[in-house]
């Protein structure tokens, strides 16, 4: 029986320890007319036949060039990450209860939260959270408890991620939360701090900063951080953790620096994997780290000989204690994937970091100015970006998109959908992975395309 | 003889071992001109300050990591009866297949036709999953359990709402409930009313009556439940909870007990969660990635997360159907589509066991449990629920042991590492006194159960004995500072260190 | 207390574990009928006792060999400092590369159309190795450094038979040589004449040349020796033994330490071997396997064992050139073409460092070993050969710590494992008496070295005011039992037990 | 620096603990005139680079599907065999020289012996040799050292595989041991046991014996080990181990057995990988154990425990004590494949095991039905079979096989080269990975081929 390693002997030895006569006895509390008609589920496959459908099932999934960010990059991840994040006593095991037997788990969630705090230059961070989309809904709720009473408002700039904004308004809309869209500058791409004015008046507990925003654009971070801290309001952050090899983080923004940091992790050891798992990961300081959601792990040391060790902690804010007044119902997180990013931001260092953004940064400039050699294709916004950017072309985008996609082209994110006003437009990234031939492949193909 | 020890010896931060300019993974190129590179950006957006990361060789790095790993209790290196957990085993091929690497590099916004292969999978995954709990829609977007039930309770929320049954804004939920039972409504906006257990480990049903009403938007309810118990009532609860106009909430957690056996959506329920990581045997990862499918009945069909995998019109394909198509949805909960690559670990797990695979689950992982139960109710230990059939886990209480000779259940949770186990869950549910709820699966085999009896006989034997041993255990696993004592939790929370700093003095 | 402890507890042998009729990957279908499909086979060839073989659960089998594993120092959970063994950090990338399916899957006499990639990885490989080891002519199919060295010495052998040259069946070899370097000559049937080292750790000059005659049919020389020194005299060496008649083979096993600077075919080797799983960082999996591709100078081209990859006269492709091909080849060595698996590591190897990377690795190495050797003779060892630089590793002598307090050589490496650090190298070379060989290699940091190095120091510091400490240790490494001693060798020897056996009583 | 962890402070501080100013100085003992040019090898590669070249070189090697036998079988690997054989602690450890330190490795290499020696029916197994052919030619040395002075003489029949004689030849000739080769039986396929005659008279050392042989065919086995048993010889079996699932093993050939057992242990864990890496392995009497070359894992006890526990034992047989006298110069030999071994067997088991062969051959048997059907295809052996027959075409085999290629199917092994009496005679093999389906279409395409 697969993964099931009774004998018959085993069976009668224990039903007899039991002192039933039969494994039908086991369930004779449950109600007779509940009992299930046999499921409608397929025939087991040998672990030769199931590799060999999903071999199958995979080359059906044949990989594109891939010019599309929007939420999800694509880097190289080096070939230790996964070899040591998937070994059995990392992957096989429950969140850290019993922490004397955990130590290896919690000393990189230790080190993770270490390094987090020190990328988005805040105190600390947590252990993570589901998506990037799903941190920033709790930094919302969170920026929200800390706030008390004084204002349920939030101001949510245009330039944040549209899957972003819906996430977030799914998750916090029951609990009285109102999400208030700041425009952005249709010339520039970014939002222009006078924006914040109409909402001064009557206050807002929280203004959120994407940096660099949805288009790739770079905020004014400084004068926004600043603006919303003289109106009293908090500063929510969120960026993209590769950007931060490279742009100043959060925690040093304007005067005072942003008081929550968070984002989407993916892109430090994951792979796009249609879009999850990644990781979300939330980070704040020292003054509203009671208020964190999901699991903290800290560094204390053993009764007997005051060595150090790790174990959860501040778990007064959690579910399990706290149930109905938690900072968060969140209970499992994305453990694994802060191992591989451990493990991955161990490899790279603060010098690999840096390296990867500009790799990146630069292929996309580079891209950039191949696209613009083609009639007709505009840049739309003038401000400085990181590693994403807008172009308009000049024929419709679903057509363009349709004659690359058998090519094997992702040739970027269309933003119509999201942004009637952006027509015929695409959001562009180039990462590290994309090669100069790749570019020039796919130059040629639009050129095509848009003959 | 000295007291520096192989397995013992002291594993440092990472941080420490940090050189500056060291480096890593084989980068190509070098890094000269990268300030140049990047001369597009204005000077002020620049960070200055290099960010506090590792500067460590790649040897160092797998050294490292590998040295930690080993500071673990696992699934595949130790017994893990963690209860309510459902620590099985997590076949290696579901893993491998995940991995395969088309199904990794896949761009979340590639283009439908590149992403069939995985659509497929996961268009399957939820016809099992509907088959499976007895529900009609399904979506698989929620990333873990909590969030599974976040989902439900929205959904519920919504259909109240859209029948304009604004008042209904209170969730019952049994004071057995897991903590994220409540927490999820209190974050749906709900307030929470408890109900209590009764003596058996059913749900009080006259306390149940007294607190359906108008306002009533449902109730949220596990079963077997976390007391390890089967609900025996349950079809009478699900009436009264519908003729109060509530909806059914069922947490999933238990689902192994059960599975191919009865269905929740048999006995009522309107909304199902179900956690892969418990079930469908994926893999914890020390934290998660999970990933909590929701079903419905017809009633909550339309308010379903999006984005699903549909067919497509043709029937030849399959696309992502998303809040445009979905106008009632209770939205996104997160940027793309939930965990996928954990949901294909749980596709291929399906695929391996089929229907009968499914229900030996049941069958096995309470005959395991009832038989654990039996050896220790046998060797003296005294069982939550003595009248009760085990479902796929059970409860001892160690409260007389704690009164005579004042051992706890954390103190008999930290022997048993001493023994190579690891603890099953204590102190949860909350309302039995010093409890371990003890859930073995179905994939261990009797001998390992029969090592852990003796292991819990044992130690129930030097509590008596000796309780000292007990009480200052865990005395054999190692910390990483080199200690080898039970870790200060107090000190932890009071004076809370959660960042390595260079110039703070650890040792 | 009790004397349980997590880290220590027995592992029981796998069979101990077996149960009849339990079984571990999932097979489809079921085990009826068997008999009837294989009725074409006449009873009296079919096996009646069923084999030994564990029947066991998949968890269980993961679980039993991932802790076993857990037993082991390796280079990924320590610092191994092996002598003459070079266990250097083995790249990751090196082992995923190598097992893309496409390479794993391919049959060796599929058609070779199918197997270009392969064959283009190998052919570069050979160049690479020519390249780095200064000879013209190669063949990658031997197994290991000891086969690399038989297909070597044949090859000398075959020279000097093709020439008429019957009588030549002596092989010098110095006394401080590897036990694979006179086995060697013994298999290709020649004598082996062991020629002394003198007093610096260079060859005897004047010894070798009374050894030289008629008889000889070459000289088998590792440079840097064993003896962690260069044979400043080479060349000296090679003209006289090539005026003799001989040739001269290169034991490979210590090229880390020249890749770059020095090559074998510029001192005036004739044949050459490689241990990949040394300078090329192919893993030594516990034991193998291995690669010892082997070069060759101008006159032994002929000789080299097939089968080799060559490119098509087109010039546009690959192909294998067998013995048909090569008529005066000494032949195959293998059943196909040795382990490619291994060899394509090393060429990922070789690609990664490229050319500045594969001279850097013999500076740093270099580096390392001449800091170990200054710091510990600052420490107060004594060098075997104090007035020569250390190559990439050295060796340091305790007849003095033997003869003072009794410790020995061996009780030092026992001493090592307990303060987390695998042994040196120990009694070999044999000339050298209570010898440790240290190879630190160039991948480990400076810091590393220093534990080593204060670890060694407190060792001896222990050996002087507490020798039996020492004598006794290892204390701290569990051996499966259950035990924590050191193992009893001489009993292993005298009454072999070399497998499990149902009926013995072992415990 | 790739794998180099030195810093500029490190280098300099490590000098000048040598008291040297320069690298260059470490090699001043070498002879100018002896450094080299710099080496004409290519630039680095980063990892990203080399993995996107790898790929590439990957995807030239199309697979094929597979009836192709002869000596190397693809079979179905759990996922589990080489995740836990790819673990750091297996995969970067040495041979086991420090036996406290290495106790995962040696018990392993300990449970292996015991399925090894379990399987062929013997006493006892070391711990793997090279591959089959190798092991072959240290099985037919070791009866040589048995034997004494009495024979140089080895029987080897043409059925055993013809690229195992060349290994052999290569291996052993230097010793002045004659391999003398014994005909088959043309209708058969099998030796018959009075080709043994006429060397009777003067006698020989050993008799190789491989069942199946290299057509697939079954040898009489316990009539040929009884005849070489008197004759006074001894018998050297050469087996599959899958086959041993099914088939009576060396130990239990004849009267008394088989006195060594050898082959390929490729089958049992290993991917076909072009042909390596596998491992031989060897399995022998116990009176013959001080004879075994390679290394022996036994099992004894702690000094101060009396607690089982595992070393390298018997080294007194081995090179780096023995030298020259040595049982062989082997000193890697193939360890990790034996772990590989180990934990495939352990998942199989015995019923596995037996499977497994019972597939192959069922599908040996289904194909070649399928291909009589074919006009012209004659079965060339009458005899029973192992999973691997010999058929004949009416056709060049070679202008088949190159119709074949393009298609992706491998279709067999053709014996003309090695054997020129079997003009157009395929050697085909089916294994658990072909399926119905690929049957199918192979004799489609096949029909085509001859038509
Ligand atoms: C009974 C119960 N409900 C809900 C949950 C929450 O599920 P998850 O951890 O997947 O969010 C758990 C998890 O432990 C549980 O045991
Ligand atoms: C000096 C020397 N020569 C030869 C060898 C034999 O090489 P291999 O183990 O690859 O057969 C070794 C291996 O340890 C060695 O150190």
């Amino acid at each position: 029986m697969p993964f099931i390693p009774h004998t018959d002997d085993d069976v009668r030895e224990m039903l007899s320890t039991i002192g039933i006569d039969g494994l039908d006895r086991l369930f004779e509390e449950i109600e007779p007319g509940l009992l299930a008609a046999p499921l409608n589920l397929p025939e087991p496959l040998s672990e030769m036949a199931v590799t060999r459908l999903m071999r199958q099932r995979a080359a059906q999934d044949r990989g594109a060039v891939c010019f599309v960010g929007a939420g999800s990059y694509v880097h190289h991840i080096p070939a230790v990450v996964w070899q040591v994040a998937s070994r059995g006593e990392f992957y096989t095991a429950y969140t850290p209860y019993q922490a004397e037997a955990s130590q290896g788990t919690l000393q990189v969630l230790y080190e993770f939260q270490t390094m987090m705090a020190s990328l988005t230059g805040m105190d600390v961070s947590n252990a993570s959270l589901y998506d990037g989309a799903s941190a920033l809904a709790e930094a919302v709720l969170m920026a929200i408890r800390i706030r008390g009473d004084k204002s349920r408002r939030i101001l949510m700039p245009n330039t944040v991620n549209p899957r972003y904004f819906e996430t977030v308004r799914s998750l916090v809309h029951h609990q009285g939360i109102e999400l208030c869209r700041i425009p952005f500058c249709n010339r520039e791409g970014n939002v222009d701090p006078e924006a914040l004015a109409p909402w001064e008046k009557e206050g807002y507990a929280a203004l959120v900063i994407p940096q660099p925003n949805f288009f790739g654009v770079l905020e004014e971070v400084d004068a926004l951080t600043d603006r919303a801290h003289g109106a009293g309001s908090l500063v929510i952050g969120v960026v993209n953790p590769i950007s931060l090899g490279l742009l100043v983080p959060p925690g040093e923004w304007g005067a005072k620096g942003a008081d929550i940091a968070c984002g989407e992790g993916q892109p430090l050891g994951a792979p796009p994997s249609s879009g999850g798992p990644g990781f979300g990961f939330l980070c704040c300081r020292t003054a509203h780290m009671r208020q964190i959601p999901g699991r903290i792990v800290g560094r204390t040391v053993d009764h007997r000989a005051g060595k150090p060790g790790y174990v959860l902690t501040l778990q007064a804010r959690e579910q399990h204690i706290r149930r109905s007044k938690a900072t968060s119902n969140i209970c499992t997180n994305q453990g694994l994937m802060t191992v591989a990013a451990a493990v991955h931001l161990s490899l790279l260092g603060p010098d690999g970091l840096r390296r990867t953004a500009v790799d990146c940064h630069t292929g996309t400039g580079e891209f950039l100015q191949m696209l613009l050699q083609l009639p007709g294709v505009t840049r739309v916004f003038s401000r400085p970006f990181f590693h994403e950017v807008v172009v308009r072309l000049p024929k419709r985008v679903a057509e363009v998109l349709a004659y690359m996609e058998p090519l094997g082209i992702a040739l970027g994110y269309g933003l119509q959908n999201d942004f009637p006003d952006l027509e015929d437009t695409l959001l562009i990234c180039v990462t590290e992975v994309v090669s100069r031939d790749d570019m020039e492949t796919t130059i040629a193909a639009l050129r095509e395309a848009l003959a | 003889m000295s007291d520096i020890k192989g397995q013992e010896i002291r594993k440092p931060v990472i941080f420490e071992e940090s050189r500056n300019g060291r480096s890593g993974a084989v980068k190509g190129g070098d890094s000269q001109g990268l300030d140049a590179a990047v001369a597009d950006i204005p000077g002020r957006f620049l960070r200055v300050k290099k960010p506090l990361l590792p500067e460590v060789s790649e040897l160092q790095t797998v050294r490292h990591f590998t040295r930690l790993s080993q500071h673990n209790f696992s699934v595949d290196t130790h017994y893990y009866p963690l209860g309510s957990c459902t620590m099985k085993y997590n076949p290696r091929v579901c893993h491998t297949m995940s991995m395969l690497p088309e199904f990794l590099e896949r761009h979340p916004l590639a283009p439908q036709s590149l992403g069939q292969g995985v659509m497929q999978c996961l268009f399957e995954l939820g016809e099992y999953i509907k088959e499976i709990t007895g529900t009609v829609g399904v979506s698989l977007t929620p990333m873990a359990g909590a969030q599974g039930e976040f989902a439900g309770v929205a959904m519920i929320r919504a259909y109240h709402v859209d029948r304009g049954d604004h008042h209904r804004t209170e969730m019952l939920v049994p004071d057995a409930a897991h903590g994220t039972n409540p927490a999820t409504a209190a974050m749906c906006g709900l307030s929470v009313r408890e109900i209590p257990t009764d003596a058996n480990g059913d749900v009080d049903l006259e306390a149940l009556r007294r607190a359906l009403g108008p306002q009533t938007a449902g109730l949220m309810l596990t079963n077997p439940s976390t007391l390890g118990v089967f609900e025996r009532r349950v079809r009478e609860i699900s009436d009264l909870v519908h003729q109060a106009g509530g909806l059914l909430y069922y947490d999933g957690a238990n689902l192994n007990a059960i599975t191919g056996r009865v269905r929740p959506g048999d006995m009522g329920f309107d909304a199902i969660h179900v956690n892969v990581h418990k079930t469908f045997a994926t893999p914890h990862g020390g934290g998660g990635p999970g990933a909590g499918p929701v079903g419905v009945s017809e009633r909550l069909v339309p308010y379903l997360p999006v984005p699903m995998v549909v067919r497509t019109e043709d029937g030849q394909g399959y696309r992502w159907r998303d809040g445009a198509d979905a106008p009632r949805s209770i939205g996104r909960l997160s940027a793309f589509a939930g965990n996928i690559g954990i949901l294909l670990r749980a596709y291929v797990y399906v695929r391996l066991l089929g229907r009968d695979g499914m229900r030996r689950v049941s069958d096995y992982s309470t005959l395991n449990a009832n038989y654990l139960m039996a050896r220790l109710r046998q060797g003296g230990f005294q069982l939550a629920y003595p009248h009760r059939r085990a479902t796929h886990e059970f409860i001892i209480t160690l409260k007389r042991e704690s009164e005579q000779w004042g051992v706890s259940a954390l103190d008999f949770a930290k022997r048993l590492l001493d023994y190579g186990f690891y603890a099953p869950t204590v102190y949860f549910p909350m309302l039995v006194p010093e409890c371990l709820l003890i859930e073995p699966t179905e994939t261990e085999t009797k001998e390992e159960l029969d090592r852990f009896a003796d292991a819990l006989l044992a130690i129930r034997k030097e509590a008596e004995t000796d309780p000292d041993c007990v009480k200052l255990a865990p005395h054999h696993v190692p910390v990483p500072g080199g200690g080898l004592g039970r870790l200060d939790d107090t000190r932890a929370a009071r004076k809370p260190d959660l960042i390595w700093r260079r110039t703070l003095e650890h040792e």
